[in-house]
C-alpha cells in the first residue's frame, strides 16, 4: 500500500495534524478520493492547491497520475512560476 | 492642457514679446528634454510654449576670440563634437557629454540645463568653474550675468517674465589652464548625479596651482562655488596634504539632502572623494597644456 | 517518441526565429498597436494614499465634459465572492483580483485603481480624471514587513484570519498564512554540528521591468460578444479572468494574443482587461487602455520583499547537519506572496539531514506582488546561498567545495519529501570547477562570489495544432504568447519530426477560438509543455502521412518508414518504390482522405527541475562604493538546448535582472506611503554600460520526460546573482552585505563600518 | 483644442499632419500616422524604446512635441530598411538572436544604425555606452552588442569591397 506524506502544514485544519498515510491508491484520483472520504474537504483543498510527487517526479492536476505500491509520495503545494 | 499654444519664433524680439505679453505661464523649449517630461506628468501646465530653436543666435558655436559662443538652445551632441571647445575645456564638453543617453545628447541644451534648475545639473558646475557667463534677452534689452547668477534654488532662477537665455560666453583657457568634471551615479549612465564636481585650474610654475575654481552639484540647493576648495588648491602642488584639504573643504560645503538618490552622509564624503579625483584630472591636463 | 540521443538535424542549431523580421522592422503588433474603427481611449483614476475608506466618488462633472462617454467604478462590476483558483505562481481569489483591478470600499496602496474614463482622445480622458472627485477617509497603512506582522499594525482585512496556525487565531492580522515543511530532527542536528552560523538577510520588492507597460483594447457588440487584444502572457487567462470578474460566459470572449514585450510573470494576470470591457460595454465603443510607466509601477505587481533569516549547522569538513530557515514575504495588497515555493526552494540544491523552513505570508500597503522569474526562489536564495558563503568562510573551506559536499543529487531526499531524479546541479558544480573563469586571476580590489540556484519549472495544459500545406510546408499554431523566442523552438521540434528545414514550418500563436485551451506562458513550460504537444502533434501528422503514402503505394502502412520528410518503402518487402516526398503527398491529400493536420490537447506532465550555478568576479570602489561587475559565467542543467542562443539568451536575461536586484533596484516608499521612485530614471535596471559579455555554460542532462530532453530555462538563472554578487563584493572589500540593494551608499556605510 | 498643421519628411515621404501642441512625436507617429514601430516605454526618455532619427541625429520622440517637426527629417525603425533589403543591424540581429520579446528592439535598431553611421567602429565599451539609453530587460545586452559590432565589421567589408 503506497505510504503518502503531506509535505508542510497547510491541511492540518482537515487532517487535525496528521500527515502520513497509507492509502489503497493506484491513481491520483483515487488517492484523492479516498483521502477526502477519510477526512471531509481536504480532497477539494488538494485538487485546488496542491501538487504530487510520486517517485521524485512532480504531477499537476493529473488524476490519472499511475501510483505504484512501492511508491514515494509527497502531496506539495502546487507550483507556478514568472 | 486646454487652451496650450506653441510658436516658434525666428527672432529674439519675436520671442521676448511673446514671452512678455503671455497671460498665463509661458514656457521656453530649448531640447524639451525636462520640460516634456514634467508637461506629460502634469507637474508644468503652461498656456504657451516657445520653441527657441529656430533663432539663429540660439543655435551653435562661434569662435568669438577670448571666448566661445554657444547657442543656448544647442542640443550637448553639437558641443561634444565642436573639437576646438573640447580642446579648450574638456571638463565642459564631458558634463554636457554626461547629461542623460546619446539621444538626450540630441536634443538636450545648456540653456535647458541651467534654467531647469536642478542643483544636479551635470554641466552647470562645468560651465560656472570656467567663469562664463550668459546672455539674457528679455523685454528691457539684454545682460549679461555670471552663470551661478541665474538658479537661485531647486527649480527656481533669477530671470523675469518675458527673458530668457540667448547664449553662453565661455572664456578661452590662458596657457596651463583646463578642467575636468565628474559625477557620481550608482549605474554607469542614465542617473542624475549624486554629487557633480568642477574643477578648473590654472598652473603656474613648476607646476603650482596659481588659480582654481571648485564648484559642487547636487549637494545644496544650486550648484556651489566653493572658494575655500579652491583656496585648498591655490599656491599649492596637487600633493596628498592638498588633495586632504581640498576634500576637507568640499566637504565643509556641502548642505546636501537625503533623498532616493542619496543620503546626506553618503553625499558628503562622496563630494570630498571627487574633488579630489577631479582635481587630479584637471591638473594633469593643465600640466599638459 | 524519444529523440535523446538521435542524431538530429534541427534541434541544436540557431535558425532564425519566424518572427524575427516583423520585429526588427517595427512590423510587430504589440499591446498598445492595436487600434479598431471607433475606437476610444480609457484611463484610470488612482489612489493618491497608501490606505483609506472610499466615502464617495463624484463622477458627474467627469461624465458632462464633452467626449467622455463613460466611467466605470466598482459598482460597475459584480460584487463577488471569495473563491480560490490556482493562478500564476500561487492560489488566488478572485474577490481579491477583481478588487484589485477597480478597489470597493477602500484601497489598499498607492496607485490603486478607483475609477476608470472612456473619452474621445487620450488628452480628453486625462482631463477628465481631474474631474472624478473623491472624499477618502485616510486610514493608518503599514509598509514593510515585520511592521505589517506586528501585534499593533493597521490591518488591510478585517476578514483575515492567518491559516495554517492552529487553533484559528481569535483575531485577524496582516499575517495571511504560516507555511511549515520540517525534514529529520532539527535540534538533534545543530547538536551534531561543530558549527552553527544564524544571519538575517532582507530585500526590497524589485518589478519585473518589462519595457512595453500593459496595454489592452476591448470591444463588446450588441449581442455581447466580446473581443480582447491585450499584451499578456496567457490570452486564455485573460479570457478567464474577464468572464468570471464581469460574469460573461467564457465563450462570449474571444482573447487576442498581441505580441508581448516582456513580462518574467508580471503579465500572468489581469489589470487594464476587465476595465476596459468595462467601459466598452457602458459605451458601446471599442476602448483602448495603455499604463504609463509610473502606472505600471505603481500598480502592477512587483516580486515580494522580504526578510530572511538563516541558521547553518555543520562538521568540520563542512557537512552540513541541520538548516532552518524563517522566510517573511510581502505580498502586497492582497494574500498570495509566493513564499510557498519560497519554502520548498530555499534548500532544493542541499542534502540536508535535517531541515525546517518557516514561510509568513504578510499583507501590506503595497500593491499586490505578482510572479517574478523563479517567484519566491531568489528572496531563499538570496539568504541560504550568502550564509553558505559566509560559513564556508568560517570553516576555512572553498565555496565550490563545500557546496560539493553537500549538493542534491539523484536519490537525494529533499527539504520538501520528494526524492530528486535525474537532477543535474552536481554537473553545473562540476562545470565551475573545470571552467576557466574559476581560477583566472583577480587584480587588487576585486573579488570572486559563486553561488546556485533552483526552480521546479512546470508542465501543464498545452495545444498545439500541425497543419500540412498542399505543397508540403506546414503551420503550426498553439496558444501560448511567443515571450522570448518560443515560436522558433516550437517550430525547430515540428521540423525535426516532420524531417523537413525549418523555415518550412511556419508558427503562429493562435486565439482563444482557435486553438484549445493552453496555460499561460510562464514557468518556463512553453518549450517543455507546448513543445510536447507540437511534438506529438507532428508524430500523428507523420504517421498519416505514411498512411496516405501507403495508400499511394498500395501497401501496409507499416510497410513505410518516415526519413528526412520522405517516405520510403521499409525494406525489400514492402515493394520497390521511388521515395515520396513531404510535397508529393500533400499535392495528392484530397485524394487519399483530405487534408493532413493533427491537433493535440495535453496537460504535460515531469517538467525536469532545473539547477545552476553562476561565477561572478566584482570590483569595489571602496571610496565610493560602486561595484562593477567584470566577468560573469552562468552554468545551468538545460535538459538539452533546442535553439541555443535563446537558451544563452534566457540565461544571460535572468543574470541580469538578478544583477540589478543585487545592485540598485528597490521600491523607495516616502513617510506618506507613496511609492518616491515610479520610472525608468530612480528605478534603476542595468543598462549595456553596466555589463560586461554574460557567459554562459549549458549543461545537458537530459529530462527523459521530454521528447527533445528540453527542461524549462528561464526561470532558474535570477536565483543565484544576488547572493553571487554580495560574495564577491566580500572578497573584494571584505565586507558582508546582507540587505538589497547593495546600492554605492549601502556599500561604502559597510565599508565605512569595517574600517571602524 | 487648437491643432496645428505639419509638413515634414518621414522616411523619405514628404507628410502632413494636424497635431495638438502637447502631442509628442511619439504620439503623431503612432497614433495619427500609424507608424507603431516605435514604442512607447516610459514617456521620459529613460528607455529609448521610442528612439528616431531627426536631421541626422538621434532622438527619443517622446521627448520631442509634434509641432517641432515641422521641416524637419525624420527616420523611423520603419525607414531602417532599404525595401526588402534588411539593414545589416536588422540582419545581425535576427542572426544573433539579439532580441526576445522584440518591445526594445525597433529602438535598438535605430540606435545601432546611428552609432555605425558616426562610428563605424566602434569598440564594445563605445557600443554599450551610446547604447546605454537603450534598456533591455529580456537579453542582458549580451547579444545585442555582438549583432552591432558585427554589423560594424559587415559594413566596414562591405565600404571595403
Amino acid at each position: 500500500m503506497p505510504h503518502v506524506v503531506i509535505s508542510g502544514d497547510m491541511v492540518r485544519r482537515f487532517t487535525g495534524g496528521e500527515r502520513e498515510f497509507e492509502v489503497e491508491a493506484t491513481t491520483f484520483r483515487r488517492l484523492v478520493l479516498e483521502l477526502d472520504r477519510r477526512f471531509p474537504g481536504l480532497g477539494h483543498q488538494i485538487e485546488e492547491g496542491m501538487a504530487i510527487a510520486i517517485d521524485g517526479e512532480i504531477f499537476q492536476d493529473a488524476y490519472a497520475a499511475p501510483i505504484r505500491p512501492d511508491s514515494e509520495v509527497y502531496l506539495i503545494p502546487k507550483i507556478g512560476g514568472g | 492642457m486646454p487652451g496650450l499654444s506653441f510658436i516658434a519664433p525666428t527672432t529674439i524680439d519675436e520671442a521676448v514679446r511673446a514671452l512678455a505679453s503671455a497671460p498665463g505661464l509661458a514656457k521656453c523649449l530649448a531640447g524639451g528634454t525636462d520640460l516634456l517630461v514634467q508637461l506629460r506628468s502634469g507637474r508644468s501646465r503652461p498656456e504657451l510654449i516657445v520653441d527657441t530653436k529656430r533663432i539663429p543666435d540660439l543655435i551653435g558655436i562661434r569662435d568669438a576670440g577670448d571666448h566661445f559662443v554657444i547657442g543656448a538652445a544647442t542640443p550637448g551632441a553639437s558641443i561634444s563634437a565642436c573639437a576646438p571647445l573640447c580642446r579648450a575645456w574638456p571638463g565642459i564638453t564631458e558634463a554636457v557629454d554626461l547629461i542623460g543617453s546619446q539621444q538626450i545628447q540630441g536634443r538636450a541644451s545648456l540653456g535647458g540645463n541651467l534654467c531647469n534648475a536642478s542643483p544636479a545639473a551635470d554641466s552647470v558646475p562645468a560651465v560656472i568653474a570656467a567663469r562664463a557667463t550668459c546672455v539674457v534677452a528679455g523685454p528691457e534689452g539684454t545682460r549679461e550675468v555670471p552663470v551661478e547668477a541665474i538658479v537661485t534654488g531647486p527649480g527656481q532662477t533669477s530671470l523675469k517674465k518675458g527673458e530668457f537665455l540667448v547664449e553662453f560666453h565661455v572664456p578661452k583657457p590662458a596657457p596651463h589652464q583646463s578642467d575636468a568634471y565628474l559625477r557620481f551615479i550608482p549605474r554607469t549612465e542614465m542617473d542624475i548625479a549624486v554629487v557633480g564636481c568642477a574643477v578648473n585650474v590654472t598652473l603656474g610654475e613648476r607646476g603650482v596651482c596659481r588659480d582654481a575654481r571648485v564648484v559642487l552639484g547636487a549637494v545644496a540647493p544650486t550648484p556651489i562655488l566653493v572658494p575655500e576648495a579652491a583656496e585648498a588648491l591655490v599656491g599649492h602642488w596637487l600633493d596628498e596634504e592638498t588633495l586632504a584639504r581640498l576634500d576637507a573643504a568640499a566637504r565643509r560645503a556641502s548642505k546636501p539632502i537625503t533623498d532616493k538618490r542619496g543620503t546626506i552622509e553618503y553625499r558628503i564624503k562622496v563630494a570630498g572623494v571627487l574633488a579630489r579625483r577631479t582635481a587630479a584630472i584637471a591638473f594633469k591636463r593643465a600640466g599638459e597644456c | 517518441m524519444t529523440f535523446i540521443g538521435k542524431d538530429l538535424k534541427v534541434v541544436g542549431t540557431r535558425p532564425i526565429r519566424p518572427d524575427g523580421v516583423d520585429k526588427v522592422t517595427g512590423r510587430a503588433n504589440f499591446g498598445a498597436d492595436m487600434t479598431m474603427p471607433g475606437m476610444i481611449w480609457g484611463k484610470i483614476k488612482r489612489s493618491p494614499h497608501a490606505h483609506a475608506r472610499i466615502k464617495r466618488i463624484y463622477t458627474e462633472k467627469a461624465l458632462s465634459l464633452p467626449g467622455v462617454k463613460a466611467v466605470v467604478t466598482a459598482a460597475d462590476f459584480p460584487d463577488i465572492a471569495a473563491e480560490e483558483a490556482f493562478a500564476g505562481e500561487a492560489i488566488m481569489d478572485f474577490r481579491d483580483l477583481s478588487r484589485n483591478c477597480m478597489a470597493r470600499g477602500k484601497v489598499l496602496y498607492d496607485g490603486h485603481a478607483v475609477a476608470a474614463v472612456a473619452a474621445t482622445s487620450p488628452a480628453i480622458a486625462e482631463a477628465a480624471l481631474d474631474l472624478i472627485e473623491i472624499e477618502y477617509e485616510v486610514l493608518p497603512f503599514v509598509i514593510d514587513v515585520e511592521a505589517a506582522m506586528a501585534e499593533d499594525a493597521p490591518l488591510l482585512h478585517d476578514t483575515l484570519f492567518t491559516q495554517g496556525v492552529e487553533p484559528k487565531p481569535s483575531r485577524p492580522s496582516n499575517i495571511a498564512k504560516r507555511i511549515n515543511f520540517t525534514k529529520g530532527d532539527v535540534e538533534a542536528g545543530f547538536r551534531e554540528a561543530d558549527h552553527i552560523i544564524e544571519r538575517r538577510y532582507t530585500g526590497k520588492p524589485v518589478h519585473q521591468g518589462y519595457i512595453e507597460p500593459h496595454a489592452c483594447v476591448a470591444a463588446v457588440a450588441a449581442d455581447g460578444q466580446c473581443m480582447i487584444w491585450s499584451s499578456s502572457q496567457g490570452h486564455f487567462m485573460v479570457r478567464q479572468y474577464c468572464a468570471h470578474l464581469l460574469g460573461i460566459d467564457i465563450s462570449n470572449i474571444r482573447a487576442m494574443p498581441a505580441e508581448i514585450g516582456g513580462g518574467f510573470g508580471g503579465k500572468t494576470l489581469v489589470y487594464l482587461e476587465p476595465v476596459a470591457l468595462a467601459l466598452a460595454r457602458k459605451s458601446g465603443r471599442p476602448v483602448k487602455i495603455v499604463m504609463t510607466r509610473e502606472e505600471v509601477f505603481r500598480a502592477s505587481g512587483p516580486a515580494a520583499g522580504s526578510v530572511v533569516e538563516v541558521k547553518l549547522g555543520a562538521k568540520k569538513d563542512g557537512r552540513l547537519t541541520a538548516g532552518e530557515v524563517v522566510l517573511k514575504y510581502q505580498a502586497g495588497a492582497f494574500p498570495g506572496s509566493p513564499v510557498g515555493p519560497g519554502c520548498m526552494c530555499a534548500f532544493a540544491m542541499y542534502d540536508l539531514p535535517n531541515a525546517s523552513v518557516t514561510g509568513y505570508d504578510v499583507v501590506c500597503n503595497r500593491p499586490k506582488v505578482a510572479a517574478y522569474r523563479a517567484p519566491g526562489a531568489p528572496n531563499a536564495s538570496w539568504g541560504v546561498e550568502s550564509c553558505l558563503d559566509e560559513l564556508a568562510i568560517e570553516l576555512g573551506i572553498d565555496p565550490l567545495s563545500l557546496r560539493e559536499k553537500n549538493a542534491a543529487r539523484d536519490g537525494t531526499k529533499a527539504v520538501h519529501g520528494p526524492t530528486w531524479q535525474n537532477i543535474g546541479y552536481a554537473e553545473t558544480l562540476a562545470a565551475v570547477r573545470a571552467h576557466p573563469h574559476w581560477t583566472a586571476p583577480l587584480g587588487p580590489g576585486q573579488g570572486r562570489g559563486i553561488a546556485s540556484g533552483f526552480w521546479f519549472n512546470i508542465g501543464g495544459e498545452s495545444s498545439a495544432a500541425v497543419h500540412i500545406a498542399e505543397d508540403g510546408t506546414a503551420a503550426v499554431a498553439t496558444g501560448n504568447p511567443d515571450i522570448g523566442g518560443s515560436r522558433a523552438s516550437i517550430a525547430m521540434m515540428v521540423a525535426e519530426v516532420l524531417g523537413i528545414p525549418v523555415e518550412r514550418v511556419r508558427a503562429i500563436v493562435a486565439d482563444t477560438a482557435s486553438i484549445g485551451y493552453t496555460f499561460l506562458t510562464g514557468g518556463s513550460r512553453v518549450t517543455f509543455a507546448t513543445g510536447m504537444a507540437a511534438t506529438e502533434a507532428a508524430e500523428r501528422v507523420v504517421e498519416e502521412l505514411k498512411k496516405r503514402a501507403a495508400m499511394m503505394w498500395e501497401i501496409s502502412p507499416e510497410a513505410v518508414e518516415w526519413r528526412d520528410g520522405m517516405a520510403y518503402p521499409a525494406g525489400p518487402n514492402a515493394g520497390a518504390f521511388e521515395p515520396l516526398s513531404l510535397g508529393e503527398i500533400a499535392f495528392r491529400s484530397a485524394r487519399t482522405g483530405g487534408p493532413i493536420s493533427a491537433e493535440l490537447s495535453i496537460n504535460a506532465q515531469g517538467a525536469g527541475p532545473g539547477f545552476g550555478t553562476h561565477i561572478c568576479d566584482v570590483e569595489v570602489d571602496r571610496e565610493t562604493g560602486a561595484v562593477k561587475i567584470l566577468r560573469y559565467t552562468a552554468i545551468q542543467d538545460v535538459g538539452r538546448a533546442i535553439h541555443p542562443a535563446y537558451v544563452e539568451g534566457q540565461l544571460q536575461g535572468g543574470v541580469t535582472q538578478g544583477i540589478g536586484w543585487a545592485l540598485n533596484e528597490e521600491y523607495i516608499y516616502d513617510g506618506e506611503g507613496r511609492l518616491d521612485n515610479p520610472g525608468f530614471l530612480d528605478y534603476r535596471i542595468p543598462v549595456a554600460s553596466d555589463l560586461p559579455m554574460i557567459d554562459t555554460v549549458l549543461v545537458e542532462v537530459p529530462n527523459p520526460r521530454h521528447p527533445f530532453g528540453a527542461r524549462g530555462v528561464g526561470e532558474v538563472p535570477i536565483v543565484p546573482p544576488t547572493a553571487a554578487v554580495a560574495n564577491a563584493i566580500y572578497r573584494a572589500a571584505g565586507v558582508r552585505l546582507r540587505d538589497l540593494p547593495m546600492s554605492p551608499p549601502h556599500v561604502l556605510a559597510a565599508l565605512d563600518k569595517s574600517d571602524g | 483644442m487648437k491643432k496645428y498643421h505639419v509638413s515634414t519628411t518621414i522616411n523619405g515621404e514628404p507628410v502632413e499632419f494636424l497635431c495638438e501642441p502637447q502631442q509628442t512625436l511619439l504620439d503623431v507617429l503612432r497614433d495619427t500616422l500609424n507608424l507603431t514601430g516605435s514604442k512607447e516605454g516610459c514617456a521620459s526618455g529613460d528607455c529609448g524604446a521610442c528612439t528616431v532619427i531627426v536631421d541626422g541625429r538621434m532622438v527619443c520622440s517622446c521627448l520631442m512635441l509634434g509641432v517641432e517637426a515641422e521641416g524637419r527629417t525624420v527616420t523611423t525603425v520603419e525607414g531602417i530598411a532599404t525595401g526588402d533589403t534588411l539593414h545589416p543591424v536588422q540582419q545581425k540581429f535576427l542572426e544573433h538572436a539579439a532580441l526576445q520579446c522584440g518591445f526594445c528592439t525597433p529602438g535598438f535598431i535605430v540606435a545601432a544604425k546611428a552609432l555605425l553611421d558616426e562610428n563605424p567602429n566602434p569598440t564594445e565599451e563605445e557600443a554599450r555606452y551610446w547604447l546605454a539609453g537603450n534598456l533591455c530587460r529580456c537579453t542582458g545586452y549580451d547579444k545585442i552588442i555582438r549583432a552591432v559590432l558585427d554589423a560594424a565589421s559587415e559594413m566596414r567589408r562591405e565600404a571595403a569591397e
